[in-house]
């Protein structure tokens, strides 16, 4: 008997370079759990990969082939998600999308079964600017420089809400599909424009691209801040101690001395069941991954008990990730003390908004550099319940859910 | 509106002349590495009319097998060495297998041929170097990384010595190619195998030689590119799209012509991003860069369809 | 003319061949002949006969066009040529000139030449002797030699592919409808050029012709095909003399020439077909 | 002796133009719209559906647009899918703006924005050839998929950029968006295809198709024997187009749901380019065969191992795959250049022939 | 003409009007004089001869007359009125038809095919009634295709008929492209060499199906050849040229003795 939880991952194309160490930390996390404690509630899981290359077209056949059994869909991609996000509801299988996908499928009574949770794209914004600080921004200019991909165009609604509200200058910078690798034009564009902050909103090889670039234009690193998909150490340490003062937001941190850690190596890593190295498991990506699997085994965990049943349903689970606690008791008992903010989801809200920290890189790894910072609620909620009924409206006939 | 267009660019390039230089260098730079792309490509067409696809994903593999040999442990010169055998092997593979018995065959099914190649290579590539970007290895091949920093009119240019480098390597690199294909047997033959392969092949030309040859110059074309892209923005798999970059240099330039690639390379390079700079992003949104070359080159072509340089396409009745 | 040429020991023997196109078309039904050191021999033929599908066997071009030996055997200088490198071949001096006037269109007169030269190795200057005797025997090439073969009349093309053979310094060439498109005095002209190269300098020829009368003339033994099947063989002088051959190839009747405004649709059956 | 075209004698003109002269090919074809029309939906489970059945049908429509161009009237077109895109992107607009519009009559509409614009990149090749003609339809496609991305009114200024197909019904039935169900937007899609098959052999097979041949084969002649170029082109663009439109709103309304522009880039292109060489240029038939080879290979490929309980990793499975479709792209080329289709007649000759070997 | 429904011309006589004149023409590639200051006419049903060596101009006089040159100067007189410049194809349209010194066949098409392209100049119906294969479209192609097998009856290739022209020999190919003309029903046909690569037994078809041409339907023919008994047998009018130039122009008689022209071309007196 198992859990069929699939992973739509990529380990190829040209967003691999970021998609390993994630995929690595997720299946370890789920291989220890199995190995450790028999699954969950005695369930082993089957956490089969199904690989995409990161192509929409990949991720639907995925979707298509693994939705009989699956409990759960884990689109790995925004494409995938908006691509099977109104597929959801006919077919009833929660998508969980942990940190990226579309930021208003917060809205739990309008996105009943998809989840972004710990944190959104809308959020990861508002904490950047916060941590860049009010007066710091008022009156500069801020470049926004993001893949031209419905995943860098994600934050811009809550940006330039945020740019007219504070009074700064957003300056969206796309960066083609094709010339992640050559952004020499974006970043001429940058010197010319002189703006005070980077915000990036890069992945796979534009991050390396741009860290780069920055680094030749001789942009200030410390005034350069990514979103936490650009924060992998594989793409600093092309530049190593150039690269000394860039940021990157993130939900997640790696704590290598946490209990968690010894349990993978233990049972994973010694047992030579793991795919990943010593480097890339010390990295921010890698145990990103583990916190991604935490969430899902968390609420499967959540589901079984709430259901009776360890052989939850699809339905079972999208209760479980409704009514996620993890708190840092939970946390502790995790082994994972710092490794993600504490969070709680609820049936109308999909996130759980963790908030994050800001992480900063020293030349050779990322270090924790703020304390716990929070997105606005206030500016985020009504824009999210805006959107999401806009998006419900465009799907005539989508089912709305009360949540009580 | 007509302001933006004809007016305010201009007056923006004279105000900050420093930065109209940097622009033009860096347009000079990846016009380079697009020639270089297209070096190899006008190079195979020649000797075969095979329109080459794969040369983008050569140069992926050249570098990652490079730089993966490098981080086995085998010195950086010994690697490069290692690296041009594996080309070679790599070229006499593809002659045997692909290019041989598709001889004689129309031109799109040979191009298919190639695109087939470059499906092949990127598996064959994930499988054996992973799909994570890898640094090049510039110092340990003793390219320098430094750059110098010129103040002219009070302004800044900064020049990365790893692109002069690529830049003089490329000119070099040109030179030996037009004086091969010029001056000697062997570059006669493999014009002469790509006007009629049949007639090249009665007349004792072997094609199996030759396009061992071409492929695997091409293959040293590519370590090349590969090494100075690679110094760029590091190398994975992401870098195979530049192969779209070359076609329109070549289109532009001429698909024969080895000065048409460098030529061709240098103008779209500069002037995609002169347009990029200047009209592209106040006016178009940016990114630009995805489509002017090829917009620029279906403007050439319509008044020289051959290409500023290529052979005029003879027709007789 | 040179029908009394001794026949001397054969340089390429043609074995009862078989040739099958695309897998389904079968052209040479049993194709055997055999060339003397020295000789020139020519394969005659109607359209479709299979002369040049026989003289791509030999040379071994038959590949890229889908074409296959299936049965058979061909030896030059008694060893098997089937399964080499046409290029192979052309070292070891068997070349052919293809039909229909295969110049580089993009390469002038003179380098066109100069790829025939190809697979020498004695020199640069043995090679530049060689060209100026091509430009002696078509002085028209001389002419031309700077303009790119793509841009030079039909004949011009012609003279420029067999002078291009003759570059590489053949044993024997192998000669696919030398005449087609040629102007009378020209066709002259290149049946006395190979006459006198294969006299000067011993060089053997296989000779595809549709113009039976040139090539009887200059040819020492004839070979006619008909449905990819050798139907007559013999001495040139025995062939011209034939009636049939004189009536159906050489257009000759009882009477002497014939008008072609004469030719009724009726005609007397050949007797091979009885 | 089971294929036997002796005896099949033709007494007028009318019976040798039929579109099956022999008649074992009008059964065959009988069977196989038996099955589509009526043992596949039966049988079909909605993974088969939605990786198998729908999209072969509609890139096999694709590739027949592309194959208009490229295999009849020889112009090499790498921009396939923008045009697909812009068929799309149409449909779009026209559902989002006219709510009331039948789907069916909107994705049929569509292709004929995709034909205008197909024929403005198409001017080009009046003067440009070959290859270099390539240029123009490359241009058409990153252009384009750019326009796609910057003009924010196609996609009707959402937030991601991404088009997102709404429900849309016809006769009380879902025909598009998520409530659709598969088997009525197989039947769609079926339909479509087949009425367009119909047009592309009647057209191929008359004046406009000899005229597109005779362009593709020798222009210069053509022009000689009294071929407007310019027409014969322009027509193909049209045609091709428009074809290519109505795939790319099939594509988008009938199986994905939902659209990114960069969907259309050139990758979708090649694909679509594949299928028509490898099922053969200048065929009609080939397109399927291309498309069932193309699209079906990597869906079995990638269920074997599982199904074989070979234990291997999903991304080396990928790697296998992407390695495996570019191998057999190249032996499919090699054994057969002229695609499936011709391998298929081929073993027609043989039948015909059969039992003797020649 | 190959209509029943028309009265066939037969045996028409050649007469003295001239179908088309060419006046002065020149024409030059770059640096190349390859035509220079020619003229000479073909008269209405007559068979016109152009010989010369390789070289001569005689095909690009061919391409000027069919459209497919401009020439540099003069100009072309054709049913008694000077011929604007036109594209080929609508010279073709005028009822000038031709074949090619290569075969210029469409090698992906049946040979059946190919001479329907012939008759591509009389269809007109539109995209739609062939799209959907009706009225028009459907009774053009049955109408046109019985004009197009009474073609290769005539030439006597109804059994290649479905094969496609790429896999047959030189000389059938030949055949075709002249079926392909035919087709047409041109008012001038003009062919050039039409029997290079052939051996007598097919020449003296080939010379049939010319003369038939002639006699029959009527129409003129110009015609390009190196076989001086072809020529002589066949022509009415020979025009000799050389390196660019006019050196004779007459009956055949007339120009096998003319010197000049056994100096340039004939070498021998035929
Ligand atoms: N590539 C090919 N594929 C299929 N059939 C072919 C091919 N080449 C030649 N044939 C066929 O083989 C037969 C013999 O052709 P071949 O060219 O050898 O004749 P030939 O005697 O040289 O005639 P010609 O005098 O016209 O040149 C012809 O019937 C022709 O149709
Ligand atoms: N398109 C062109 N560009 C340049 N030169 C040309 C062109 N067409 C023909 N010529 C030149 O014009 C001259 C006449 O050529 P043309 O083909 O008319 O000769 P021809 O009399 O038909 O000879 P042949 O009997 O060998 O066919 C030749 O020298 C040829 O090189
Ligand atoms: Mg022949
Ligand atoms: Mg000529």
């Amino acid at each position: 008997q198992e859990l069929y939880a699939p992973n739509l991952a990529y380990r190829t194309g040209p967003f691999a370079a970021t998609g390993i160490p994630l995929m690595n930390g997720q299946r370890d996390y789920m291989t220890m759990l199995n190995a450790r404690d028999g699954g969950i509630g005695g369930v082993a899981i089957n956490f089969e990969e199904c690989e995409t290359g990161y192509s929409t077209e990949k991720g639907v056949e995925c979707y298509e082939k693994t939705k009989g059994q699956a409990i759960v869909t884990q689109p790995w991609s925004t494409g995938i998600t908006l691509q099977v996000l109104p597929k959801s509801n006919v077919d009833q299988i929660p998508i969980l999308a942990p940190g990226y996908g579309f930021s208003p499928m917060a809205d739990g009574k309008v996105f009943q079964w998809a989840f972004n949770t710990p944190a959104s794209y809308w959020d990861a914004a508002s904490m950047m600017l916060e941590y860049i600080g009010e007066e710091n921004l008022k009156g500069k200019k801020v470049a926004f420089l993001h893949l031209d991909h419905p995943f860098g165009k994600e934050p811009l609604p809550l940006m330039e809400k945020k740019a007219a509200d504070i009074g700064f200058e957003l300056l969206p910078i796309p960066v083609g599909l094709k010339e992640m690798q050559n952004q020499s034009a974006q970043w001429l564009q940058i010197r010319r424009e002189r703006p005070d902050y980077v915000i990036m909103w890069g992945w796979g090889a534009m991050n390396a691209g741009a860290i780069t670039e920055a680094v030749k234009t001789r942009f200030p690193m410390d005034k350069m801040i990514g979103v936490w998909w650009a924060g992998h150490d594989a793409d600093l340490k092309i530049v190593g101690e150039d690269g000394k003062g860039y940021k990157s937001i993130s939900f997640s941190y790696p704590v290598l001395d946490a209990p968690l850690m010894a349990d993978i190596q233990k049972y994973v890593v010694d047992e030579g069941k793991t795919l990943s190295n010593e480097e890339e498991m010390q990295g921010v990506f890698y145990s990103r991954g583990l916190v991604i699997s935490m969430i899902l085994a968390e609420g499967i965990k959540v589901a079984q008990e709430h259901a009776g049943t360890a052989e939850i349903s699809p339905s079972d689970l999208r209760w479980g990730l409704e009514n996620l606690n993890i708190t840092e008791a939970r946390l502790a008992e995790l082994g994972m003390t710092g490794m993600v903010p504490p969070f709680q989801t609820t049936c109308a809200n999909h996130t759980g908004h963790s908030g994050g920290w800001m992480l900063e890189w020293d030349g050779e790894k990322f270090q924790k550099v703020s304390d716990l910072l929070q997105a606005e609620a206030e500016v985020i909620a009504p824009l999210e319940a805006q959107m999401a009924a806009e998006y419900a409206a465009a799907n005539e006939p989508w089912p709305v859910s009360a949540c009580n | 509106m007509l302001n933006q267009i004809f007016v305010a660019p201009f007056v923006d390039m004279f105000a900050a002349p420093d930065f109209l230089l940097q622009v033009l260098w860096e347009g000079l730079v990846s016009g380079i590495l697009y020639a270089l792309i297209a070096l190899g490509f006008v190079l195979i067409f020649r000797s075969s009319r095979i329109f080459n696809f794969a040369q983008g994903i050569m140069v992926v593999f050249a570098a990652l097998t490079l730089v993966g040999l490098y981080e086995m442990g085998v010195p950086a010169w010994v690697s490069v060495v290692l690296t041009l055998g594996v080309m070679f092997i790599l070229a006499v593979s593809i002659e045997k297998i692909v290019l041989r018995p598709l001889v004689g065959q129309p031109d799109i099914i040979l191009f298919m041929a190639t695109i087939g190649i470059t499906l092949f290579l990127i598996g064959l590539g994930e499988i054996i170097f992973g799909g994570e970007n890898k640094v090049m290895i510039t110092e340990a091949l003793g390219i320098p990384t430094g750059s110098v920093v010129f103040e002219p009119w009070g302004g800044l240019l900064i020049l990365e010595e790893k692109d002069i480098t690529a830049v003089g390597v490329a000119g070099m690199l040109v030179v030996a190619l037009l004086l091969f294909l010029n001056k000697t047997r062997m570059g006669r033959a493999i014009r002469a195998l790509g006007d009629d392969p049949q007639a090249a092949l009665s007349v004792g030309i072997s094609l199996q030689t030759i396009w061992v040859l071409v492929w695997f110059i091409a293959g040293i074309i590519a370590l090349v590119t590969g090494v100075a892209w690679g110094a760029r923005a590091g190398v994975s798999f992401a870098l195979e799209v530049i192969a779209y970059k070359a076609l329109p240099v070549l289109m532009l330039g001429g698909l024969e012509s080895i000065t048409g690639a460098i030529i061709g390379g240098l103008m779209i390079g500069m002037l995609e991003k002169l347009f990029e700079i200047y009209w592209g992003q106040p006016i178009l949104g940016g990114n630009t860069e995805t489509w002017f070359a090829f917009v620029l080159a279906l403007i050439v072509l319509l008044f020289r369809p051959q290409g500023l340089f290529g052979e005029k396409i003879i027709e007789r009745v | 003319m040179l029908d009394s040429a001794p026949i001397r020991e054969p340089l390429l023997e043609v074995n009862n061949i078989e040739v099958i196109y695309n897998h389904v078309i079968l052209v040479l039904k049993g194709v055997s002949l055999s060339v003397p050191k020295g000789g020139i021999t020519t394969l005659l033929g109607g359209n479709g006969a299979g002369k040049t599908t026989t003289l791509k066997a030999i040379s071994n071009l038959l590949q890229s066009e889908r074409g296959a030996v299936t049965k058979g055997s061909i030896k030059y200088k008694g060893e098997t040529v089937q399964g080499r490198d046409p290029a192979e071949l052309v070292r070891r001096g068997v070349i052919q000139v293809m039909e229909g006037r295969h110049c580089f269109q993009h390469l002038t007169v003179e380098e066109n030449l100069m790829t025939g030269a190809y697979t020498r190795r004695d020199g640069k200057g043995a090679v530049a002797a060689d060209l100026e005797m091509v430009y002696d025997y078509f002085p028209r090439l001389r002419e031309r030699r700077k303009s790119q073969a793509g841009y030079t009349s039909g004949g011009e093309q012609q003279m420029c592919a067999i002078g291009r053979a003759l570059m590489s310094r053949p044993e024997m060439i192998l000669l696919d409808e030398p005449s087609m498109g040629l102007a009378p005095q020209l066709v002259e002209q290149i049946f006395e050029i190979v006459k006198s190269v294969n006299e000067a300098e011993g060089l053997s020829f296989l000779l595809a012709e549709q113009n039976t009368n040139v090539a009887l003339r200059f040819a020492h033994t004839g070979y006619i095909l008909e449905s990819g099947r050798v139907v007559m063989e013999g001495l040139a002088a025995d062939l011209r003399e034939n009636p049939d051959v004189k009536e159906f190839y050489l257009g000759m009747s009882d009477e002497g020439r014939k008008s072609f405004r004469d030719v009724r649709s009726y005609r007397r059956r050949k007797r091979w077909l009885a | 002796m089971l294929y036997r075209t002796a005896g099949q004698f033709k007494t007028s003109y009318k019976a040798d133009q039929a579109l099956f002269p022999v008649k074992q090919d009008a059964i065959l074809l009988g069977v196989i719209l038996v099955f589509a029309w009526v043992v596949f939906p039966l049988a079909a489970s909605e993974f088969t559906f939605q990786t198998l059945l729908i999209p072969i049908l509609i890139y096999a429509l694709a590739a027949m647009g592309l194959n208009i161009l490229t295999g009849y009237a020889g112009q090499l077109s790498l921009g396939t899918a923008a045009f697909m895109g812009v068929g799309a992107y149409a449909c779009y607009k026209m559902v989002t703006l006219m709510p009331w519009m039948n789907p069916i009559v909107a994705i049929l509409l569509s292709g004929v924005f995709s034909a205008g614009v197909g024929v403005a990149f198409g001017i080009p090749s009046l003067r440009i050839k070959g290859f270099y003609l390539a240029i123009a339809t490359l241009a058409a496609q990153f252009f384009l998929v750019w326009l796609f991305e910057k003009w924010a009114w196609l996609y009707n200024y959402n937030a991601s950029g991404a088009i997102q197909v709404p429900n849309l019904e016809m006769f009380g039935v879902y025909v598009a968006g998520p409530q659709a169900d598969s088997l009525v937007q197989y039947y769609v899609v079926l339909a479509i295809v087949s009425v367009m098959t119909m047009l592309c052999i009647n057209l191929t097979r008359g004046t406009l198709g000899r005229t597109w041949k005779a362009t593709r084969d020798v222009d210069i002649a053509a022009e000689l024997i009294g071929i407007n170029l310019m027409k014969s082109k322009l027509t193909a663009f049209m045609v091709s187009s428009y074809i290519v439109g109505v795939a790319g709103a099939l594509f988008v309304f009938m199986w994905r749901g939902a659209a990114e522009p960069n969907l259309f880039d050139i990758p979708l292109s090649f694909r679509i380019l594949f299928i028509a060489i490898i099922g053969g240029l200048g065929s009609i038939l080939g397109n399927y065969l291309g498309a069932i080879l193309i699209v079906g290979l990597p869906v079995v490929l990638g269920t074997l191992p599982a199904a074989l309980g070979v234990p291997i990793a999903s991304s080396m499975v990928e790697h296998i795959n992407v390695m495996m479709v570019g191998a057999l792209i190249i032996f499919f080329l090699i054994i057969e250049p002229h695609g499936l289709a011709q391998l298929w007649r081929l073993i027609r000759e043989k039948l015909i022939i059969w039992p003797f070997p020649h | 003409m190959l209509d029943d429904t028309k009265p066939a011309s037969a045996g028409q006589t050649v007469t003295d009007i001239a179908l088309m004149e060419l006046q002065n023409i020149t024409l030059r590639f770059g640096g190349v004089v390859a035509i220079n200051d020619i003229s000479f006419d073909i008269r209405q049903g007559e068979v016109r001869a152009i010989i010369g060596p390789n070289g001569a101009g005689k095909s690009s006089m061919l391409n000027i007359i069919s459209g497919f040159y401009t020439p540099s100067e003069g100009q072309i007189l054709y049913k008694g009125a000077p011929r604007p410049a036109m594209r080929p194809y609508e010279v073709a349209r005028t009822g000038v038809a031709r074949t090619f010194q290569n075969i210029a066949l469409f090698e992906g098409m049946t040979v059946l095919d190919n001479v329907m392209t012939g008759r591509l100049t009389h269809m007109n119906a539109g995209i739609f009634s062939q799209a959907l294969w009706l009225g028009k479209a459907r009774n053009e192609e049955i109408a046109n295709r019985e004009i197009v097998e009474k073609v290769i009856d005539f030439l006597e290739i109804q059994n290649i008929r479905k094969t496609p022209v790429g896999r047959l020999s030189y000389g059938l190919k030949k055949r075709v492209e002249l079926a392909r003309a035919l087709a047409a029903e041109p008012s001038i046909l003009l062919l050039d060499e039409p029997m290079a690569g052939m051996n007598v037994e097919e020449k003296e078809d080939m010379s049939r199906f010319i003369l038939d041409v002639n006699d029959e339907f009527g129409t003129t023919i110009a015609l390009i050849e190196h076989d001086m008994g072809v020529v002589m047998d066949l022509s009415d009018r020979v025009v000799v040229m050389d390196y660019g130039k006019k050196i004779g122009d007459g009956t055949p008689d007339e120009v096998r003795n003319n010197q000049d022209v056994i100096d340039a071309y004939l070498g021998v007196a035929h």
